[in-house]
């Protein structure tokens, strides 16, 4: 594949994460999303790094799975309590705090 | 010389005293005491100062208001032959007034006496202060304190809702005339930069020396109740009567004529004005003199002759004639205090001030009559009473001028009419009012009474010293003296008509001959015009209502709901861009993350270079 | 010995461990006072900490004096939550919240001292996890787990950005490490765009600034004190090295009107939105926002002067609104709804409090003879000799707007008589002691400010 | 330590010393309070006569360095017009005690934003470093919020007209509103002063007013826009139009010593500044801008004697002819004459005197008799023979009644208008004494006299009548003998007029 072609997958992958981000309503879908725009991001990385030979990026991406690994396992924990506390797992249903 | 500082400042200590010592006003009686001694002790040396008075010019003077640029504002005092005199009479009229003040207010609470007596103190030494001013600054400053002191008395008695808006009155009329004396004094100060006598009488005729006397004239006229700033003078009657005959009567009414007789030597650069003063006189004159024929109540009978005579004062003052004017202002304050005086002892009597619910007082009040009489013969003109000379000396001094002349001479039919018909209505017939039980006056009253009727009958003879003592005056010897001559029979002619007036008078109310109701049931239009005093209070009514009022209201409301209004508005709209901000907020974590998209779009436009 | 110059970190490092040792040991509150202690000890080594590098990491005196203001918010955060939490009944979880804060504070320190992409994306991710954990700390409140999963999805989404950005940048100069070395320029508007919403969620700038009232309001309030200047104050900051080192040096210029114009928004957004604001916290949090667009007016002055102020604002904004944050949470242990209604005639409950509560809100709204006026003004003062006077003009007007909504608490507080609920405890004394302490620095600082404002300008090399 | 700081210290001091003593010792609290008033009163009464008029300048010089970095230090002194002034405010500070010794609620604390407040107030009047002075500045509009707030009074305004509905929302009159609208106006107008005293400063190298005097050079558009800045920002709090309307509403809301401070010496802070730091560090754009000043003047007098006349509350009255008065003031400096600019400090202290009297009469019949509408009052005079002696005597200063300082005052910049380039300025001066006459009399007249009232209510007592007697002492002081102040005030004024070329 070439440079272009993998740069538009990434920010098309980039695209759904955002997308899903803001429309779905079950907040592991949310999850997944997210996972979705950071695969997008590390694929970016990864794409310059090989076309500019830069080391630095590819490394960072590696930090980005890492990262993502963590914040998943933080929110999917969240997640749970908000399930055992309000029985509600769509995000558009949470809404207590407002204004 | 130093006489005069006792003449000015025993009232002022005694008004320190009472203002000062509440304990002391608050005693009435004593109070009194202090203020009588105190304007005793001003009399005196008001005498002895006409006694040491040497002829010359003697000037004090400290710097007020120190200034740079301009000359400094200072005070000072001028003693000469103007000022002894003046000096004399409002002391011994003050005097005089307080004494009889004694017996008229003595129905009045101690509190209430004190604060009399301290209004009245305060009144005699701004009275002299203005009497002795070596500057029109101070003139002005004692001009408006005079004022202030005929404001608070005028409205003695406060809880008379009539009282207390004559009060308002003539303190607004007054200061409408101020704002020319004011402007007046600003021009002299802006164009020649400095305001003493001295100075200004040794100015070359100039526009800005027309235009500063005649913002003076102005003040004058509002203090002098010339025409048409005279409507606050009949209601001034609403104060208790020995204020009428102090105040607004012999003195402080006369205050301005006293001054345009004091700026004489400047004024006769200024023919233009002296001729509006003399029209206006004679007008103001004749215009009283008509009003006061149809009035009922004895004191406003007795403001509008003051007026009336006012005018011809002023008719003198604008006929170049100072002497006949200061001599008409020395004699009128005697026996017109005297009228006011008898009619106040009258009202004390009658608890009224109705003429048509008295008649018959001759017999329970003899002295009354007597005096009152003698005031007005004297006030008609008849000799040898002091009237019948100044009188004759102002008819004389305007004989120059047709119009003025002729409407001072039906004058003098008017005043003789008006006195008389008073002078009848009261004294003369049956009771009106049988439930009245009228009695004599106590003496306290009586001998002030007394004193100011033998003033007034005599007064006439001491013309040639008045007129002497004004030759001794600032700046009067440059003042080239208008001894013309005239006709003969003018004299004759002035007593002829006084006479007929009170002959009119007698047919009408003593005798019956003709019927005065028919006459006014006949000319009903006119009398109507009359007794509204030719509307002139109405149209000042209607300047106040449209200049002030109306004014007043628009502004009040459009700063109320137009200006704070839009104020108002920013800050109510202010938090309702907060409240409609907080929508955004709807708690959705999904339509709060659209802000982060939105914000990368923004810096993604950004970065891209515009 | 380069290492030493990472001493306080060191400490804080050793001071986890320990904590961790003492929750253990299965005595949680216990746990807390140590940790506070540690930071105490960490805040004090910082005078003896030299200068140094070390592995992308670097240490000079903005460094230094960044990381005591950090070490200062944790230590009083955890000094006043043993008897928060003790009145909340979440003493069990004492000893993970004090760990979390650590990490955060650990975080937030190797953000100050970075000089290296990777570095700072690690210290930064450091900085956001475990708070969102924290966030959630209350297990009984539906709304705190409601904010905390607000605040870790925004701060996911906005991560991911950072990332990229943060591989952008080490693309523009070829290298991971912090240099105005330029390869390829066409990576650094991009690259500093996607920088900025990533520090934009971290430090509550519009438009990235939805989930702070949100966290604010729900997350348990030492924390939130915490929260509200330490991960902000970390933010700014670094992004004022990064801005002086990286960016401005390169060649982009123009950053400093994004800055300009961000600051603009942001003051007038959070300014309008803390106005009709009836709850403390989300007032706070509102107006926290329009704190962050002041000092972004010194950060788009782009000088040492304007990096010097900017200390001094976070140092004087430590007080304030962690003082303010902290009477609030002695207001909720009374037993009162932080709300205006619940505040009303705290004067006559208690008069320390709200004595308290009037210096920090004046501090916050920047009126003369307290701290804040010092910290608003030469903030204002960087801007003005940068030329930016609409900033200035303003900031000025806004601060009107923002007196408004202070002097209305104060309103409540001072004026207002009717108490709405009578039966309140009492004002517990440890935390009521510390805002009271935060008042007096707040007071007798804005008295003396060049005792703080002289260090600050000096650690900025001004 | 510099003889000035007693003016600072004695009421910080004050106030310190208050914030200890517990809250039930009414009368130590008093006493102290009291006692911090002394010493600014003997100072300030003894400085005009130690005062060289010889040297002129400012004199009895201070200073100490605060932050020498950024050139603002601590650097005091006075001249004939801050003598004046720091005058007004020890008498007012004096009386506003007495006449605040009955209060009831929270008195300490009352006590303790009242001596903070003349701390400020003082500070302006002494200061030379612009950034001194404007601490001082913000310092003496804060406490004033929580006077108003705390111990106002409330009377909610109907709206009306085509912003009607906001006034229902915003709560139009009550004293909350008062409090905030005066407390953001003067703020908004401080923000202008904050960022033309940078201006300055940075353009200038120093925040020193004697530096500024001497180094300033500013193009001449730039400095007219200064001016402006400096007009508008100090002219708010002087209650120039159309920017005057937060002052009825906090007039009105006030307790009688927070509207005795506050029209009496606030208002007076702002036509000072405007003097001092516009016309004073701008001359050149000050004189090519004085017409306007001069014609905005003229329309708050006249515009604020007309506003009184429609009011019905008694304290907008009062209110309403502050504007007016505050009107001349401003009229007297824009004249840039010499009897102009004199007249129009010492119409700043006999305002203020006044003005305090006014206030205390009008908020003592307001706690007797709980009324504050003229329409529903009459015959007071029966019962509260002080208070009307007092309000006839303060009526007559306020319309220039010789021998009283308000004549003073108004017949100095009466004549500097008339020797001024605009001869026409006169007229309105003029008119709106007469003007005030009509107002104040007719209220005179409404509230005190005619038939006496059902209910007796009381007099003035004790320490408010001493608080009475003293305004009016004052009053008659700088009536008769205005060389007083006017011997160390005029020749700084004829300084001062040098910058103008005079």
């Amino acid at each position: 594949m070439s440079f272009r072609a993998l740069l538009f997958l990434s920010a098309w992958m980039f695209a759904t994460g955002i997308f899903g981000v803001l429309s779905r309503r079950h907040v592991v879908a949310l999850l997944l999303s997210i996972e979705l725009l950071f695969n997008g991001v590390n694929l970016a990385l990864l794409t310059f790094a090989w076309a500019y030979g830069a080391l630095s990026a590819a490394s960072l991406a590696f930090l980005g799975i890492a990262v993502t690994v963590a914040e998943v396992a933080v929110g999917l924990a969240i997640f749970l309590l908000v399930v055992r506390l309000t029985g509600k797992a769509a995000a558009d249903e949470l809404k207590q705090l407002a204004g | 010389m130093k006489a005069f500082y006792l003449v000015l400042f025993a009232p002022f200590v005694s008004f320190a005293l009472l203002a000062l010592w509440p304990g002391l006003r608050r005693s009435g009686k004593p109070a009194a005491w202090t203020s009588i001694a105190a304007v005793a002790v001003s009399l005196l040396s008001a005498i002895a100062l006409f006694f040491q008075y040497d002829g010359g010019v003697h000037e004090v003077r400290w710097v007020w208001i120190p200034l740079a640029h301009f000359p400094s504002l200072t005070v000072g005092f001028l003693v000469d032959g103007l000022s002894v005199v003046m000096a004399l009479v409002v002391a011994l009229v003050a005097f005089a007034v307080q004494v009889y003040s004694l017996g008229y207010m003595s129905e009045e609470p101690p509190a209430s006496l004190g604060r009399y007596y301290t209004y009245h103190s305060l009144f005699t030494f701004s009275m002299l202060g203005l009497v002795f001013a070596n500057n029109l600054l101070e003139a002005y400053i004692f001009w408006e304190l005079v004022g202030a002191c005929s404001y608070l008395l005028i409205g003695f008695w406060f809880y008379k809702p009539s009282a207390a808006r004559a009060a308002l009155k003539a303190f607004w009329t007054t200061r409408l005339g101020d704002v020319g004396f004011a402007l007046g004094i600003a021009v002299l100060f802006a164009h020649f930069g400095f305001l003493s006598y001295d100075k200004l009488f040794a100015l070359e005729p100039s526009h800005a020396l027309f235009l500063g006397l005649l913002g003076v004239y102005v003040g004058a006229m509002g203090k002098s109740a010339q025409f048409p700033l005279h409507i606050w003078l009949p209601d001034a009657m609403e104060g208790p009567t020995p204020v009428s005959a102090l105040i607004h009567a012999a003195t402080m009414v006369a205050a301005g004529v006293f001054l345009m007789v004091r700026l004489m030597p400047a004024l006769q650069h200024t023919p233009e004005l002296l001729h509006l003063v003399l029209w206006i006189g004679a007008i103001t004159a004749f215009l009283a003199a008509t009003m006061a024929l149809v009035e009922r109540d004895i004191k406003r009978v007795l403001a509008f002759s003051t007026i009336s005579q006012l005018g011809y004062m002023m008719a003198a003052v604008g006929a170049l004639s100072a002497g006949a004017a200061f001599f008409h202002l020395f004699t009128h304050a005697f026996f017109k205090a005297l009228l006011f005086l008898a009619a106040g002892s009258v009202i004390h009597a009658m608890h009224t001030n109705d003429m048509f619910a008295m008649g018959g007082l001759a017999r329970p009040m003899r002295w009354t009559m007597i005096l009152f009489l003698v005031g007005a013969l004297a006030l008609a003109g008849m000799p040898p009473l002091s009237g019948y000379f100044s009188k004759d000396e102002i008819l004389v001094a305007t004989a120059h001028a047709p119009v003025p002349f002729a409407l001072l001479m039906i004058t003098v039919f008017l005043t003789a009419f008006y006195m008389f018909r008073a002078f009848f209505l009261t004294f003369t017939g049956e009771p009106r009012n049988p439930e009245s039980h009228p009695h004599e006056s106590p003496v306290v009253m009586l001998w002030p009474m007394g004193v100011l009727a033998i003033l007034a009958a005599v007064a006439g003879f001491f013309g040639s010293t008045v007129h002497e003592m004004l030759n001794h005056s600032l700046g009067f010897e440059s003042l080239h003296s208008g001894e013309e001559h005239h006709p003969a029979w003018i004299p004759y002619l002035g007593l002829g008509l006084g006479l007929l007036g009170i002959l009119v008078a007698w047919m009408g109310y003593a005798r019956r001959i003709f019927r005065p109701e028919r006459v006014y049931a006949a000319f009903y239009p006119l009398a109507k015009v009359l007794e509204e005093r030719y509307f002139i209070d109405h149209i000042f009514l209607l300047l106040y209502w449209l200049g002030y009022n109306t004014v007043a209201t628009v502004v009040g409301f459009v700063d109320r709901y137009i200006v704070d209004g839009v104020v108002n508005f920013v800050t109510w709209a202010t938090f309702e861009v907060g409240k409609a901000l907080r929508r955004f907020h709807n708690g959705v974590v999904q339509d709060i993350l659209l802000g982060v998209v939105v914000g990368f779009l923004i810096l993604a436009f950004f970065a891209t270079g515009f | 010995m380069q290492t030493a110059s990472l001493l306080p970190v060191w400490l804080v490092l050793a001071t986890l461990g320990l904590t961790f040792l003492v929750d253990l040991s299965g005595r949680p509150r216990t746990a807390l006072r140590v940790a506070a202690l540690g930071g105490l000890v960490a805040l004090l080594s910082l005078i003896w900490t030299p200068d140094g590098a070390f592995l992308g990491l670097s240490v000079d005196a903005y460094v230094r004096f960044a990381q005591a203001v950090l070490l200062g918010a944790a230590v009083l955060a955890l000094l006043a939550s043993p008897p928060y939490m003790r009145h909340f009944r979440m003493e069990r979880l004492a000893g993970d919240y004090a760990l979390l804060l650590l990490f955060t504070l650990l975080g937030g320190m190797l953000l100050m001292s970075v000089r290296d992409w990777l570095a700072l994306f690690v210290a930064f991710e450091l900085l956001s996890i475990p708070l969102y954990a924290a966030a959630a700390l209350n297990k009984r409140s539906p709304e705190g787990a409601e904010g905390a999963l607000k605040f870790f999805l925004f701060g996911s989404v906005s991560s991911a950005f950072l990332l990229l950005g943060v591989g952008m940048m080490t693309l523009v100069s070829g290298s991971t490490a912090f240099s105005s070395v330029v390869v390829r320029e066409a990576f650094l508007p991009a690259g500093l765009a996607l920088l900025l919403v990533g520090f934009g969620f971290k430090v509550a700038m519009f438009p990235f600034y939805f989930w702070a009232p949100d966290v604010y309001e729900s997350a348990p309030t030492p924390l939130v004190a915490f929260l509200s200047v330490a991960p902000k104050a970390a933010g700014i900051l670094i992004l004022f090295r990064i801005l002086q080192e990286v960016v401005l040096p390169a060649g982009l210029s123009s950053a400093l009107a994004w800055v300009a114009f961000a600051s603009a928004l942001t003051m007038v957004v959070g300014n309008l939105l803390a106005l009709p604001q009836t709850h403390l916290k989300r007032l706070l949090a509102y107006s926290g926002v329009a704190h962050i667009g002041y000092v972004l007016a010194a950060l788009a002055a782009g000088t040492a002067e304007g990096a010097g102020m900017s200390l001094f604002y976070f140092t004087v904004y430590l007080f304030s609104n962690m003082g303010a944050f902290l009477g609030v949470a002695a207001v909720e242990m009374m037993g009162l709804s932080p709300t205006l209604e619940g505040v009303a005639g705290l004067y006559r409950r208690s008069p320390a409090l709200a004595m308290s509560f009037l210096a920090f809100l004046l501090s916050l709204g920047g009126i003369p003879f307290v701290l804040g006026f010092w910290s608003k003004l030469f903030v204002f003062f960087a801007a003005a000799q940068a030329g930016l006077w609409v900033l200035v003009f303003l900031g000025a007007l806004l601060a009107v707007v923002a007196l408004f909504y202070y002097l209305n608490v104060a309103r409540w507080m001072l004026i207002v008589e009717e108490m709405q609920e009578e039966p309140a405890g009492p004002p517990p004394a440890a935390v009521v002691a510390l805002v009271v302490m935060a008042a007096f620095v707040v007071v007798v600082g804005g008295l003396v400010p060049q005792v703080l404002v002289q260090p600050a300008l000096l650690a900025a090399g001004g | 330590m510099n003889l000035l700081s007693v003016f600072l210290l004695s009421p910080f001091i004050g106030a310190v010393l208050l914030f200890f003593i517990p809250r039930g010792s009414r009368t130590l609290i008093r006493l102290v309070a009291l006692l911090s008033a002394l010493p600014p009163l003997a100072l300030s009464v003894y400085l005009p006569f130690v005062y060289d008029t010889a040297r002129g300048g400012f004199q009895f010089l201070g200073e100490i360095p605060l932050l020498p970095e950024l050139g603002i230090a601590y650097l005091v002194g006075v001249d004939g017009i801050s003598i004046a002034l720091l005058f007004l405010t020890a008498v007012i500070y004096l009386t506003a005690i007495f006449t605040s010794w009955r209060i009831q609620t929270r008195d300490k604390e009352f006590f303790i934003y009242l001596a903070l407040l003349v701390t400020g107030v003082f500070g302006v009047f002494v200061s030379l470093d612009l950034f001194l002075f404007f601490l001082f500045y913000e310092l003496a509009v804060l406490p004033m919020y929580l006077l108003i707030g705390i111990w106002g009074s409330t009377k909610e305004i109907p709206g009306r007209g085509v912003f009607g509905w906001t006034y229902e929302a915003l709560k139009v009159g009550t004293k909350e509103y008062g409090a905030m609208k005066l407390t953001l106006y003067l703020l908004v107008g401080s923000a202008f002063i904050l960022a033309g005293i940078f201006y300055l400063a940075v353009h200038g190298g120093s925040f020193s007013y004697l530096a500024l005097q001497q180094s300033l050079d500013l193009p001449p558009d730039v400095a007219r826009v200064l001016f402006l800045v400096f007009y508008v920002g100090f002219g708010v709090l002087a209650g120039i139009w159309p920017f005057h309307t937060w002052s009825p509403d906090g007039h009105a809301a006030a307790p009688a010593a927070g509207s005795m401070m506050h029209a009496g010496v606030l208002m007076k802070l702002g036509a000072y500044g405007v003097l001092r730091v516009g016309f004073g560090l701008l001359p050149e754009a000050g004189a090519a801008l004085a017409w306007l000043v001069g014609t905005i003047a003229v329309i708050n007098i006249l515009y604020g004697a007309f506003g009184a006349g429609w009011q019905d509350d008694i304290k907008y009255l009062i209110a309403y002819s502050s504007v007016s008065h505050m009107g001349v003031v401003m009229l007297g400096m824009a004249t840039l004459t010499e009897p102009g600019v004199a007249g129009s400090v010492y119409q700043m202290v006999s305002h203020g005197i006044m003005t305090g009297l006014l206030f205390t009469i009008v908020n003592l019949v307001y706690h007797k008799t709980h009324v504050r509408e003229i329409s529903r009052m009459g015959g007071l005079a029966h019962f509260q023979p002080v208070l009307a002696t007092a309000f006839v005597v303060a009526g007559m200063t306020s319309l220039g009644l010789p021998g009283l300082s308000g004549f003073v005052a108004e017949f100095l910049v009466f004549l500097g208008a008339f020797t001024s380039q605009h001869p026409w300025w006169a007229v309105p001066a003029i008119v709106g004494a007469l003007l005030t006459s009509i107002y104040v009399l007719r209220a005179a007249r409404n509230i005190f006299f005619g038939p006496a009232p059902v209910h007796a209510v009381e007099d003035a007592q004790g320490s408010e009548v001493v608080s009475i007697v003293c305004l009016v002492a004052t009053l008659v002081l700088l009536g008769v003998v205005p060389r007083f102040l006017l011997d160390s005030l005029q020749p700084t004024v004829v300084e001062f007029l040098k910058l103008f070329g005079g």
